[in-house]
């Protein structure tokens, strides 16, 4: 492996968080091809044999242990007994993703609940991170965090599909609000009561 | 990836996260009916004092009439009524608002499910968290180990005989001496202590000084110096040797 | 590489200090010898163009950046940690700064969020120090630091600009309001609304 490839392998070892291809180029003295083509060596090198992998994520590069590993990664270091996120706040951690930086009370309107419970537990849990107040004053506004991006496997804050993607089609919007036009009165045969 | 459908979300009570996943579960799931629903039981969960997440008031109090409008539509059908008219209308806004909220709202309803599934698949990856100060790297060694070693070698190793050289090279001892003196003696009349110790060591000579001195005491022989630090004259006494 | 050659691996990897042949053994459900073969097989993968060597250290085993690379180790070491402000601490420090003394419990509610983590964070980095209890019991008390002072370039913990607008209303925000101007950091009659 080139000398580049081993400082390269050194630092993301070393280095507690993803470390961008700028900070790469500045340690090593390289410029960003030769660090890309370093990367690349380095990630061949690994993906033969190795329990490591090297992975763009959360705005850089990080070495990670490989997903088959898991296992006995949990016997070291054990897991939080709930990893799970309910639906609740997956819809929350979706809303805060994809508008960032929003407060609560526009969490809120969007989601027709309150939301002060989940974005604290989010918040714990290193999902979300406060992004403070807008000029003027108002609700502090909440962005999501690197162990989001991690967690989630995007290689940064702008890694998600378009909303668009997700939007319903003019036909899907159009079917729901005939149905609910039509709710209440459900065709006779039908209704059993 | 298959989009996930907002339209077919699982009927489960336990499930409903909001007034959408209800409003969707009612509209579109006509297998529901109504008074299936425990109505009384949702709202009090929802505006209770021990929910996870309290309805917005404003989208519950719309649900709620949207909800009554639905019922009682829903009765008047059941007892026969013939039910042409639209509801009233506050529901007919309700219903307006609720589709509107519903259909800005179902997108982020899709990335949660889209996140879901990031979720599951970056399940098992791990990131080292050491912090940096405790990841040290070896040091560049300035010291060879095997100084170490040869340290404690020196400790261990048996102390050498301590070199008897400069002590005498052969075999002294009194007796052999003596008898070497006293055989000089029947040689001649007197023997000079310097022609006997000629190229000896300096121990021997000393012991041959003490051999001397031991016939003068023993009354074997007499011992006459001219000067000091001048030879010794030996001299057998006279009926003394054999 | 064996299978647990990969376990050991990412094993070392992970854990932030050495593991010993018998937690080795334990995590992976081996025995000793086969862990030191595995060890073996896995230094002999790393020894040849990795820069990292798997050394047996302090008691146990380890996975460490080898000798010739401390200079770029030292560049990644050298770098200036990220010590902005986060939102949330600011607006914590500024609460602090105008009332102190004052409790977890009081950041909270002025705040409208938790504050615990980063009352905590703040206390590590040396920004803010317990100030004991009031008379009667109650909730531990906090205060500023003189490494606070000097972050920020101030004299004295009075020497704070003045708040100029006061928008709240209500027995809690009159409260605040009080202490605000005993403390001399407002007017009186600063301008209400």
């Amino acid at each position: 492996m080139s000398e580049l490839g081993r400082q390269i392998e050194a630092l993301l070892f070393l280095s507690p968080e993803p470390l961008s291809l700028r900070a790469l180029a500045e340690m090593t003295d390289a410029d960003a091809t030769e660090i890309s083509g370093a990367l690349t060596e380095l990630d061949e090198r690994h993906s033969a044999v190795s329990a490591l992998e090297v992975a763009e994520i959360a705005g850089g590069w990080a070495l990670r242990t490989r997903a088959d590993l898991a296992g006995v990664c949990d016997r070291l270091r054990e897991r939080p007994p709930d990893d799970r996120l309910s639906p609740a706040a997956l819809e929350t951690l979706a809303v805060v993703a994809y508008l960032e930086p929003v407060s609560r009370p526009e969490i809120s309107r969007l989601r027709g609940v309150q939301v002060d419970g989940t974005v604290s537990m989010l918040v714990e849990r290193g999902f979300l991170q406060e992004d403070g107040r807008p000029e003027g004053g108002g609700a502090m506004r909440y962005r999501t965090t690197r162990t989001f991006q991690e967690r989630f496997g995007l290689k940064g804050s702008s890694d998600l599909p378009p909303i668009e993607r997700f939007e319903l089609t003019g036909p899907e919007a159009d079917a729901l609000k005939a149905r609910l036009s039509q709710a209440g009165h459900m065709d006779e045969d039908t209704d059993v009561g | 990836m298959a989009l996930a459908q907002p339209l077919q979300l699982p009927v489960d009570l336990d499930l409903f996260q909001g007034p959408f996943d209800l409003l969707l579960t009612l509209l579109l799931r006509e297998e529901i009916d109504l008074f299936e629903l425990p109505l009384a039981d949702l709202v009090e969960d929802a505006l209770g004092p021990t929910p996870i997440e309290r309805w917005d008031l404003s989208t519950a109090s719309e649900l709620v009439v949207l909800l009554a409008a639905l019922a009682e539509l829903k009765a008047r059908r059941l007892v026969g009524e013939q039910v042409d008219e639209e509801p009233d209308a506050d529901a007919l806004e309700a219903r307006e608002r609720l589709v509107a909220r519903l259909v800005a709202y179902a997108p982020f309803q899709r990335a949660a499910t889209w996140l879901l599934e990031r979720f599951s698949a970056n399940e098992g990856t791990r990131y080292r968290r050491a912090p940096l100060g405790l990841a040290t790297p070896a040091p560049a060694p300035t010291e060879d180990p095997a100084r170490l070693a040869g340290a404690l070698n020196l400790l261990l190793m048996a102390p050498p005989e301590p070199s008897l050289s400069h002590l005498t090279s052969r075999e002294v001892n009194m007796p052999a001496l003596l008898n070497r003196l006293r055989n000089a003696l029947t040689r001649g009349r007197s023997v000079s202590f310097e022609a006997i110790v000629a190229g000896k060591g300096v121990l021997e000579e000393a012991m041959t000084l003490i051999a001397a001195l031991e016939l003068a005491r023993r009354g074997e022989a007499t011992l006459h110096q001219e000067q000091a630090f001048g030879d010794i004259d030996i001299t057998p006494t006279r009926g003394a040797s054999a």
